[in-house]
C-alpha cells in the first residue's frame, strides 16, 4: 500500500518515450492528411505544466507533450459544445484511458462517429491529482492504464505498486454513515458551491445547447448560489449522469471549491452496476443502462 | 231444494264424521244461513287420502274415482270440506284427464266410466267465488271485530300448481279475503302453507310435534289469537295435539283453533252452541267472550 | 369508519405522482367504493410514469412535500407497453442518490396500483402517511430554503431573532 | 394576467355532503388570476354547462377549473361545454374533488382543504395549459388481416365486402383454422365443414383480398393508418401460379407415413400434402423435414409426376411488403395438451392423468377429429389404442382450466358445450355406449346452450356426474376413471374404454412473439389485451390493430364471429374518413436546444422518434436533432422525462404545467 | 354398501328401474340438475337420512338399493312443496309415491316399518269399512306397533268431545269397495297395471 502516492516515483523516461510517440504519430496523420487537426496536449508556461492544444500544423507536432501533468480530458473538446473545433474536419485526438471511455459514450449518445475520429491512445501510469506531486485519486484505482480499441497506442506500463484506494474509502466511509450524517455532509459541501458550474464547463457529458438548470420556465432549479439551489443542481446533475459518467473526475478537479463530485458519480456508477451490471465507456451501447430495461428488473422497493 | 240459488252435492270425508263433527256442523250451519243448498252424497267411501297414493296410485285414483261417480247421484257441484279429500279428488281428476293408460285401468276397477263432469269444489271456492265476498259481507249480523285471525293453508289446499288451482300456489288469500269479509283482521306470518306432518299423526307422532310446533309458534309470533284451518287433518295437530306441543317444546300456546266455518257461522249469526266450541280441545271461549263474540 | 376521528398534532403533507391509467384510476375507485383514507396527499396525475422526472420528487420536497409517492400500472399492465419498466430503472437509480446525499427513503414510496385496486391504493396511501406522520415534518430541503450561503447556519441570538420575525 | 373561471359542483349532495363547496368556490376566487368562481348543483347537467359557457363568454375567460368528480367520468364533457363556448378545449381542466376527496374522506375540514388544495393545483396548471389542436393522420385505406380462421375470415370477408382491400395472412399452408377441424358445431349439431368451406372459397375468390397462406409476419413498423407490414412466405417448394392442384404428387410421393398434425397425428399423409381435402388454397406443400428429395438428394418423384412444373425444390422464403392502414389480429387457439405442453404454458402438468402416456386419453380436438367424417376413420369413434369401439367413454372437464394451482385461473369458457356436444355425437355412432362425464359446473350462457346441454343429460343419456377426477390410470385394456359424485358424497370409479380430457384453451404458441411485433400488450397467458374489457372489446391499446377471436381470450365460434365483425366493423370507421384525428397530447421537440443524443429515441415504446436533418436555405446541413412522428406517439412522455435537456416536451402534460401544480402546493 | 365407493358401467347402473319410476310417477328423473331446492324447502329434510336431491341423483345413477335401503322415502310428508317449488318440473313428490310403491311391492328392504304399518292398517280400514275410522285404526295401530299406551291419555278426551265414534255404520257400498280391491288385484295379477 502507497498511501502518499508520487507521481514523481515513475520513471520519467517513459512519459518521454510516450511524448515521442505521440509527436510522430500526430505529425504522420497531419501530413497524410487523414486529419486536419489533432486534438492533444503541450507543456504549459509554467515549468512542470501541461494544456489543451490543437495542432493543425504538421511542424508543430513537436509541441505535443504527454506528462503527470495531462491531466484535462481531451474528449470534451470534441462535442458539440466545441463547435469550432469540429468544424476543422476530422480529428486526431490523444487520449488516456479514462478520456477514452468518455468518447466511447460520447459515440453511444450519437455526438461522434467512430469513424471520423483517429484516437491515438497513450498508455498512462497516471496522472498528478492536487498538489503537483500526488497522484490523481482516480489514478490510484485506475483499471484502465492502456487504452483499448483505439487507432494507435503509444507508451508502457511500467510496474505499480498498489496504491491506497483514497476514494473507495471515503466512499464506504459515506455509506456507513447515516442519512442524517450524509445529509450533513452533503450540505456543508454544497453551501460552499459558488455555482460557477466550472464542473458542467469540463464534463465531456454536459454538452447539453442549453442546461436545464438554466431554463426558467419552469425553473426547475434555483440559479442563485444558495444552499437550496445547490443541492438540487448537484443531484439533479449526478442523476444526468448516471449510467452516463466514465469516471474522469474533471468535474471535481476544476472545482474551485473543492466539493468532492466524483464521490456522487462513483456512487451511481457502482449502485448501476449492482443493479444493472451495468459499466459506462467500455464500449459503445446504444442504450445506456437507464434508456432500456428488463422485465425482471428489480422491483423489491416498489409496493 | 229448489228453493236456494246455489245448490251442491256434499263430500264432507271421513274426519268430518268423526273427529271433526265440528267441522261438519258449522259447515251445515253455515250454509243454511246463508241459503246454500247442502246434498250429503250418500254412502260415499273413503278418498284413500295419503295413505293410498303413498303406496298405490292405482288405488287412490280408483276411490277417488267412485266417489265422483257417487256424486253424480246428486245435483250441484260437489262441495268438500276436508283438504286432503279435495286435494285426491281434484288430482283425480287431473291425473285421469291426462293419462288415458290410468283411465282404463281406473275404469275397470271401478267398473263404470270415470266422471269429469262434476266440478270439485273447496268450501272456500263457493264461498268467496260461486258466493261471492259482496254477499258474504252483507250476511254478517255480527261482525268479526278485533278478532286476529291467522289464516293456515296447510299444504294439500293448493299444491301441486296445476291440481286445485284454488288460488296462487305460493301466496294465496282466498281465506284472509274470506274471514276478512266477516269484519275480522288477519295477520301476516311465515308459516301459512308449511305442512303440519299430518301423515305421521298416528305413525310418527314426534314429527307433528316439531312440524307444528313451528307452525304454532310463528302465529303466536306474528300477533294471532287464533288459527283459522280449513282441514280436519290440520286441525287434528294443531288441536288436538297442541297441549302435547306445549310440553315437548316447553311453548305456551293456548291458541284456539277454528275451523273457517265455525267462524264465518259465529259472524252470520248462527247460535254458537250449534258450532261445536265445546268439543275443542284448546277452548276458544274465552277468546271469544273477551272480543264479545259470545 | 365512521364516527370519532382522531386529531394529530402533526398532518404530513404528501404529494403523489401517480399515472392516469391505472394508479389515477384505482384512486377513482377507492372513490366510488367508498373507502375512507387520511386527506392528506396531493395527487398529481401523469399520462404514465415513465413521464415521471426525478426533478418533481425534488421540488415537491423542496416545496415543503413530507412524503412523496409514484405509482402506476403493474409491470406489463403499461398502457404506453413500457413507460413503467423505464420509470422503474429511473427511480431505482434516483432513489440510491437521494440515499447517499441522506434523503431518509421512508419518505418516498413507489408502488404499483392498478385501476381495479381501489383497496390497495387507500392500503399504500394510509401507510405512508401514517408512517410520515409517525416521522414527523421533514426538515431537510426546507431548512435549506431558508439558509444562505453566507450564513452557514443561524447561530448568533441576533440573526436568530431576526430570522424568527420573518413571516 | 389570466382570466381563470373555476366552478365547483355540488355533484347533488355528493360532494357538498362532505366538502364545502362555497368555501371552495370563494376561496377559489381569492387565487391569483381567477376572475370568476361559482359553485353549483350539477355542473355537468344542461344548465350547468350554460353557467360554464355564460360565464366563458361574460368574464372572458381564458381557462377553465371544473371542480367535480373524476376527468375519467366528465372531463370530455366539460371540454366540449369550453370549446362550443369558443375556449380552446385543452384550456379547460377537471379537478378531482369527488372520487379524490368528498368520497374517500369523512371529516369536512379536512375534506374541504383538500378539495381548495386540489382547486389551486389545477388553477396553477391551467394557467399553464397551452391551446392544442387534433392532429390529423392520413390513412392507407387497406386491411391487414392476420389468422385465416373463423374470426380472419370473417373480419377479412366483411372489409373486402365493404369495397377495401385486405391482406388476409395465414402460417399453416390452408386457411380454415380450427373450425375446419371440427365434426359438428353446438348448439345446432350442423356440420361445421359445411359451413366452413364455403367461406374458405369466398375469401380466396373475393377480389379485394389478397391471400398469402404458409407465411408469416415478419415486422410492422408505422403506425395507425401507415403501417408497413413484411410477411414472410415461407418456401412452399410449389409454385402457387402454376399448380392446378391435380394431387397428382401426394398420391405418387412414396413417403406416406407421416402423422398429419391436422388429424391430431392419428391419420397419415405423404411428404407432399395439403392438410385437408378441402384446403384453400389447394396447393400442396413440400415438408421439407420429412422429404425424401430434401434429406438425400434423391427421388424428385414429384417434379417428375406434375405435369404443369410446378415443382420447384430450390424456392426460398420470400419477403413481401405490404403497406395497410389497419390490422386485424386472429391468431386463435390451442389446447394444452398434456403431454408436451406450449411453450410459455403456465400449466404445471397432470402427472395424474399420465403426462400422455396412456394411449386412450385423448383431447377434445382428437375426438373431433374422430367423430368428423372426413377423419381418419371416416367418423367412426374407434379409440387410438386398438382401434376398438369404445364403450365406456369418460369425458373429464376443466382439464388446466380453472386450476390456479395447476397454473391456469380461467375458464376456457367452451368445453362445457363442446363435451355435451361429443357425448351426442358419441350416443348417435355408438348406441350401445355410455358416456360420462366428470364436471364442476356446466357454464352453457348462451343462446339455446343450456338446452343444449339439458338435451344431452335428458334425452341423450350422457351421465354426468359433479366431481373432479383425481387420477387416470390404465388397468389391462381399460383406463380407470377415480372420480366422486359430490351430490352424492360418494367416491365413484369407471373403468372406461376412452377418456377425453377438456384442456384448457390457450393461446397460439408464438402469440408473445407476434405481439412484440405488434407493439400490442398480452395478460400473463399470452392473451391479447384489449383496450378497455368493457368499452373497447376489440381495439388493441395501440392504435389501428383490432383483436377478432380465441386470440384475445376463449371464445365459442359465435363470439368469435361477433368480434371478428366488430373488428371489421372498426377498420371501417377508421377507413369512413381519408385522415384520423386525434387527441394532440403528442410530444414535441425543440429544435434550438437539442442536441440529438436520441435518448428519446431509445426509451420510446412506439418508435416514434427519428433523426431529422436541419439544413439551410442552400441545403447544407446544419445539423441532426430529433423529431416526434405524431401519429405514431402514443403520448406516454417517458421521451421528455429522459432527455437531458428537456428539449422534448409532452403537449398536455409539460414541465411548466406539472411544475405549476407542484410549486402551488 | 353406505360408504362403499360407486362402481359405474352400464351392468352397475340399473337404468330399467329409472325408467320404471319414470313411468310410476310420471315425471322425468334426468331432468333434475341438482340444483337442491326441494331438500330446501322440504319440512322433512331433518328426519331424511338422503335429502330429496340426493334420492334424485342415486337414481340418476341407477342406485335404487341405496335408495330403497333408507327411510328417507318414508319419511315424506306428501306436502308436495318440493314439487310445487322445483325450477325443472320434476314432480319429486311422484317420485317418492313411486319410490314407496316399488319399496312396498317388494315388501320393502326399507327400514321403516311404522309408517308402513299405518299405511297397511288405513288401507285395510278402508277395505273392510269404505271409511276411516280412527279409534278402531289408533287402537289397532298401537296394539300392533306394541305401543299400547301411545296418546293413552287422549283418548277419553276425544271421546268425551264426541270426535272419536266407538261404534260405525257399515256402508252400504261396502260391496263396491271390495270389488275395487280385487279388481285391482286382477289386473295386476294378469300384469296390466303397475
Amino acid at each position: 500500500m502507497n498511501n502518499s502516492a508520487q507521481t514523481q516515483s515513475i520513471d520519467p523516461a517513459l512519459y518521454a518515450t510516450a511524448t515521442e510517440a505521440i509527436r510522430a504519430e500526430a505529425k504522420r496523420v497531419l501530413e497524410a492528411g487523414t486529419v486536419a487537426a489533432v486534438v492533444g496536449w503541450q507543456a504549459g508556461r509554467r515549468k512542470g505544466s501541461a494544456l489543451p492544444a490543437i495542432v493543425t500544423d504538421p511542424t508543430k507536432a513537436d509541441t505535443l507533450v504527454f506528462s503527470p501533468a495531462c491531466v484535462n480530458n481531451l474528449a470534451l473538446y470534441l462535442t458539440k459544445a466545441k463547435k469550432e473545433i469540429r468544424q476543422k474536419g476530422r480529428l486526431a485526438i490523444v487520449v488516456k484511458g479514462c478520456d477514452l471511455r468518455a468518447l466511447v459514450g460520447l459515440m453511444g449518445e450519437n455526438q461522434l462517429k467512430r469513424e471520423e475520429l483517429h484516437i491515438i491512445g497513450v498508455v498512462c501510469p497516471g496522472v498528478q491529482g492536487r498538489g503537483e506531486a500526488t497522484m490523481a485519486a482516480k489514478c490510484r484505482e485506475c483499471a484502465v492504464h492502456t487504452p483499448e480499441g483505439t487507432d494507435v497506442t503509444v507508451g508502457s506500463l511500467p510496474d505499480l505498486p498498489r496504491f491506497t484506494p483514497v476514494e473507495s474509502e471515503e466512499l464506504a466511509r459515506l455509506e456507513a454513515m447515516t442519512p442524517a450524517e450524509r445529509w450533513a455532509f452533503w450540505k456543508e459541501h454544497f453551501a460552499r458551491c459558488i455555482r460557477c458550474y466550472a464542473c458542467r464547463q469540463l464534463c465531456p457529458f454536459c454538452y447539453c445547447e442549453q442546461c436545464l438548470c438554466d431554463r426558467n420556465r419552469p425553473q426547475a432549479v434555483e440559479t442563485t448560489p444558495r444552499p437550496a439551489g445547490n443541492m438540487a443542481w448537484h443531484i439533479v446533475r449526478a442523476m444526468h449522469l448516471a449510467g452516463r459518467c466514465a469516471g474522469c473526475a474533471e468535474c471535481e478537479r476544476a472545482c474551485p471549491m473543492d466539493i468532492p463530485l466524483n464521490l456522487l458519480n462513483r456512487k451511481m456508477a457502482k449502485e448501476l452496476k449492482e443493479l444493472y451490471g451495468h459499466e459506462a465507456g467500455f464500449e459503445v451501447q446504444e442504450k445506456g443502462p437507464l434508456a432500456q430495461y428488463r422485465e425482471d428488473d428489480d422491483q423489491s422497493f416498489i409496493k | 231444494m229448489t228453493k236456494h240459488d246455489l245448490n251442491y252435492s256434499y263430500y264432507p270425508g271421513c274426519s268430518l264424521h268423526a273427529s271433526a263433527r265440528e267441522y261438519d256442523e258449522s259447515t251445515r250451519g253455515l250454509f243454511h244461513a246463508l241459503g246454500i243448498g247442502l246434498v250429503e252424497v250418500p254412502d260415499w267411501l273413503c278418498c284413500g287420502a295419503t295413505p293410498a297414493h303413498n303406496v298405490d296410485e292405482l288405488l287412490s285414483l280408483s276411490l277417488c274415482a267412485k266417489n265422483l261417480a257417487l256424486a253424480e247421484r246428486v245435483a250441484g257441484d260437489l262441495a268438500v270440506a276436508c283438504a286432503a279429500c279435495f286435494s285426491r279428488l281434484k288430482a283425480t281428476q287431473h291425473h285421469l284427464a291426462e293419462s288415458e293408460t290410468k283411465r282404463r285401468q281406473v275404469e275397470y276397477a271401478i267398473d263404470g266410466e270415470v266422471s269429469f263432469a262434476k266440478p270439485v269444489k273447496h268450501l272456500l271456492e263457493i264461498l268467496a267465488t260461486d258466493l261471492g265476498l259482496d254477499r258474504l259481507a252483507a250476511a254478517v249480523r255480527k261482525p268479526l271485530a278485533g278478532l286476529r285471525v291467522a289464516c293456515y293453508y296447510g299444504c294439500l289446499l293448493t299444491r301441486p300448481p296445476e291440481v286445485p288451482q284454488l288460488d296462487c300456489v305460493e301466496a294465496p288469500t282466498i281465506m284472509e279475503r274470506v274471514i276478512g269479509a266477516a269484519g275480522a283482521a288477519t295477520v301476516a306470518w311465515s308459516h301459512r302453507l308449511e305442512c303440519c306432518g299430518a301423515n305421521f299423526t298416528l305413525s310418527r307422532p314426534g314429527v307433528v310435534l316439531k312440524l307444528s310446533g313451528d307452525i304454532l309458534a310463528s302465529a303466536k309470533r306474528a300477533g294471532a289469537d287464533c288459527l283459522m284451518v280449513a282441514c280436519p287433518l290440520c286441525h287434528g295437530n294443531l288441536d288436538i295435539r297442541q297441549k302435547e306441543i306445549e310440553e315437548a317444546t316447553g311453548n305456551r300456546f293456548g291458541m284456539p283453533v277454528f275451523y273457517m266455518t265455525q267462524l264465518l257461522a259465529l259472524a252470520v249469526g248462527v247460535a254458537p252452541s250449534k258450532l261445536g266450541f265445546d268439543s275443542m280441545i284448546v277452548n276458544p271461549l274465552p277468546l271469544l267472550r273477551e272480543k264479545g263474540l259470545v | 369508519m365512521h364516527g370519532h376521528k382522531e386529531k394529530h398534532a402533526f398532518e404530513p403533507k404528501i404529494v403523489a405522482f401517480v399515472c392516469t391509467w391505472c394508479t389515477y384510476a384505482g384512486a377513482d375507485l377507492a372513490g366510488t367504493s367508498r373507502l375512507q383514507y387520511p386527506a392528506n396527499t396531493r395527487v398529481v396525475k401523469f399520462p404514465c410514469t415513465g413521464r415521471i422526472d426525478p426533478v418533481f420528487i425534488l421540488r415537491a420536497f423542496q416545496k415543503g412535500a413530507d412524503g412523496v409517492l409514484v405509482s402506476g400500472c403493474h409491470p406489463g399492465d403499461c398502457h404506453y407497453m413500457a413507460g413503467n419498466f423505464h420509470a422503474r430503472r429511473r427511480f431505482a437509480a434516483f432513489r440510491q442518490l437521494l440515499d447517499f446525499i441522506g434523503v431518509d427513503l421512508n419518505r418516498l414510496q413507489f408502488s404499483w396500483v392498478s385501476a381495479a385496486e381501489g383497496g390497495k391504493w387507500v392500503e399504500v396511501v394510509t401507510e405512508l402517511t401514517e408512517r410520515v406522520r409517525a416521522m414527523g415534518p421533514m426538515p431537510e430541503f426546507r431548512e435549506l430554503e431558508a439558509e444562505e450561503c453566507w450564513s452557514g447556519a443561524i447561530d448568533t441570538p441576533e440573526l436568530k431573532e431576526a430570522y424568527e420575525t420573518i413571516p | 394576467m389570466s382570466r381563470i373561471g373555476v366552478f365547483v359542483c355540488h355533484c347533488g349532495e355528493n360532494i357538498s355532503r362532505t366538502v364545502d363547496v362555497e368555501k371552495v368556490a370563494a376561496e377559489a376566487a381569492r387565487l391569483p388570476g381567477v376572475s370568476y368562481a361559482c359553485d353549483y348543483k350539477y355542473m355537468c347537467s344542461d344548465p350547468g354547462q350554460s353557467l360554464l359557457k355564460k360565464a366563458v363568454a361574460e368574464h372572458g375567460l381564458d381557462g377553465v377549473v371544473v371542480a367535480a368528480c373524476s376527468p375519467r367520468m366528465h372531463e370530455k364533457t366539460f371540454r366540449s361545454a369550453a370549446k362550443s363556448a369558443g375556449l380552446n378545449p385543452f384550456l379547460c381542466e377537471m379537478a378531482n374533488i369527488r372520487e379524490h376527496c368528498s368520497w374517500v374522506h369523512e371529516d369536512r375540514e379536512e375534506a374541504t382543504a383538500k378539495a381548495s388544495d386540489i382547486v389551486a393545483m389545477m388553477v396553477a396548471r391551467v394557467k399553464k395549459d397551452k391551446r392544442l389542436v387534433p392532429i390529423t393522420v392520413p390513412v392507407t385505406k387497406r386491411a391487414l388481416v392476420i389468422g385465416g380462421g373463423i374470426a380472419g375470415i370473417q373480419a377479412a370477408l366483411d372489409i373486402a365486402d365493404a369495397g377495401h382491400q385486405v391482406v388476409l395472412v395465414e402460417r399453416e399452408p390452408s386457411i380454415g383454422g380450427h373450425m375446419a377441424q371440427l365434426s359438428e358445431t353446438f348448439p345446432t349439431l350442423d356440420c361445421s365443414q359445411c359451413i366452413m368451406t364455403p367461406r374458405m372459397v369466398d375469401a380466396a375468390n373475393h377480389p379485394n383480398i389478397t391471400l398469402h397462406t404458409y407465411s408469416e409476419i415478419e415486422s410492422v413498423d408505422g403506425y395507425i393508418g401507415n403501417f408497413q407490414i413484411t410477411v414472410r412466405k415461407k418456401a412452399r417448394s410449389v409454385i402457387e401460379e402454376r399448380c392446378t392442384g391435380c394431387g397428382i404428387c401426394s398420391a405418387k410421393c412414396p413417403q406416406k407415413k407421416i402423422p398429419n398434425s391436422f388429424d391430431k397425428n392419428l391419420g397419415l399423409r405423404p411428404a407432399i400434402y395439403v392438410p385437408f381435402p378441402q384446403a384453400v388454397p389447394n396447393t400442396p406443400v413440400i415438408d421439407r423435414a420429412n422429404c425424401t428429395y430434401f434429406r438425400s438428394g434423391k427421388c424428385g418423384v414429384c417434379q417428375k409426376v406434375c405435369g404443369p412444373g410446378a415443382i420447384d425444390y430450390g424456392q426460398e422464403d420470400s419477403l413481401i411488403v405490404e403497406p395497410v392502414g389497419a390490422i386485424v389480429v386472429a391468431t386463435g387457439f390451442e389446447l394444452y395438451s398434456i403431454s408436451e405442453k406450449p411453450k410459455g404454458s403456465p400449466i404445471k402438468g397432470y402427472g395424474e392423468f399420465g403426462h400422455g402416456t396412456i394411449p386412450d386419453v385423448i383431447d377434445g380436438l382428437t375426438f373431433e377429429r374422430l367423430a368428423s367424417a372426413s377423419g381418419p376413420t371416416g367418423g367412426k369413434i374407434l379409440r387410438p389404442s386398438d382401434g376398438k369401439e369404445p364403450k365406456q367413454v369418460v369425458f373429464v372437464q376443466c382439464v388446466g382450466s380453472r386450476a390456479r394451482e395447476k397454473g391456469i385461473s380461467y375458464c376456457s369458457k367452451i368445453c362445457c358445450m363442446y363435451t355435451a356436444k361429443h357425448t351426442m355425437l358419441y350416443r348417435h355412432k355408438v348406441h350401445d355406449g355410455q358416456a360420462y362425464v366428470f364436471f364442476m359446473d356446466a357454464r352453457t350462457p348462451g343462446k339455446n346452450y343450456d338446452e343444449f346441454w339439458r338435451r344431452a343429460v335428458e334425452e341423450e343419456e350422457a351421465v354426468y356426474i359433479r366431481g373432479m377426477v383425481s387420477r387416470l390410470y390404465q388397468k389391462g385394456d381399460k383406463v380407470v376413471v377415480m372420480g366422486s359424485d359430490i351430490a352424492v358424497g360418494l367416491q365413484v370409479e369407471i373403468e372406461a374404454d376412452l377418456v377425453v380430457l377438456a384442456t384448457a384453451v390457450q393461446p397460439r404458441t408464438g402469440a408473445d412473439t407476434l405481439a412484440q411485433k405488434l407493439g400490442i400488450s398480452y395478460d400473463r397467458y399470452n392473451f391479447y389485451s384489449e383496450a378497455h374489457a368493457k368499452l373497447k372489446p376489440v381495439e388493441c391499446a395501440t392504435a389501428g390493430i383490432y383483436l377478432a377471436g380465441a386470440c384475445q381470450g376463449p371464445k365459442d365460434i359465435p363470439d368469435t364471429v361477433s368480434q371478428a365483425s366488430a373488428a371489421a366493423a372498426k377498420v371501417m370507421t377508421l377507413f369512413a374518413k381519408s385522415e384520423l384525428e386525434r387527441e394532440p397530447i403528442v410530444a414535441k421537440v425543440n429544435e434550438r436546444t437539442c442536441v440529438a443524443c436520441l435518448y428519446c429515441r431509445k426509451v420510446c415504446p412506439y418508435g416514434a422518434v427519428e433523426e431529422k436533418e436541419l439544413r439551410d436555405r442552400q441545403g447544407n446541413l446544419i445539423r441532426v436533432v430529433a423529431y416526434v412522428n405524431p401519429g405514431v406517439c402514443g403520448g406516454c412522455g417517458t421521451c421528455q422525462a429522459t432527455c437531458p435537456s428537456k428539449s422534448v416536451e409532452l403537449d398536455g402534460y409539460t414541465d411548466e404545467q406539472i411544475m405549476a401544480m407542484i410549486e402551488s402546493l | 354398501m353406505k360408504h362403499t365407493k360407486m362402481q359405474l358401467s352400464t351392468e352397475t347402473m340399473n337404468l330399467g328401474f329409472v325408467r320404471k319410476v319414470e313411468a310410476l310417477s310420471g315425471s322425468s328423473v334426468r331432468r333434475c340438475f341438482q340444483c337442491g331446492k326441494c331438500s330446501a324447502g322440504c319440512p322433512m329434510r331433518s328426519f331424511m337420512e338422503h335429502p330429496p336431491n340426493r334420492i334424485v341423483r342415486l337414481l340418476q345413477l341407477g342406485q335404487y338399493e341405496r335408495v330403497l335401503a333408507g327411510r328417507s322415502i318414508w319419511y315424506c310428508a306428501s306436502c308436495e312443496t318440493c314439487t310445487t317449488r322445483c325450477p325443472n318440473k320434476v314432480d319429486l313428490a311422484a317420485i317418492m309415491d313411486a319410490l314407496r310403491k316399488c319399496s312396498w311391492d317388494a315388501r320393502g328392504p326399507s327400514k321403516e316399518s311404522l309408517v308402513q304399518l299405518a299405511n297397511r292398517l288405513f288401507l285395510d280400514n278402508i277395505r273392510t269399512y269404505g271409511r276411516q275410522y280412527e279409534m278402531r285404526l289408533a287402537a289397532v295401530f298401537n296394539l300392533r306397533s306394541g305401543k299400547l299406551l301411545k296418546d293413552f291419555m287422549l283418548g277419553p278426551t276425544l271421546l268425551t268431545r264426541g270426535k272419536l265414534k266407538m261404534f260405525h255404520r257399515k256402508n252400504r257400498n261396502i260391496g263396491e269397495i271390495e270389488k275395487i280391491f280385487s279388481r285391482i288385484e286382477e289386473l295386476r295379477k294378469k300384469g296390466e297395471a303397475p
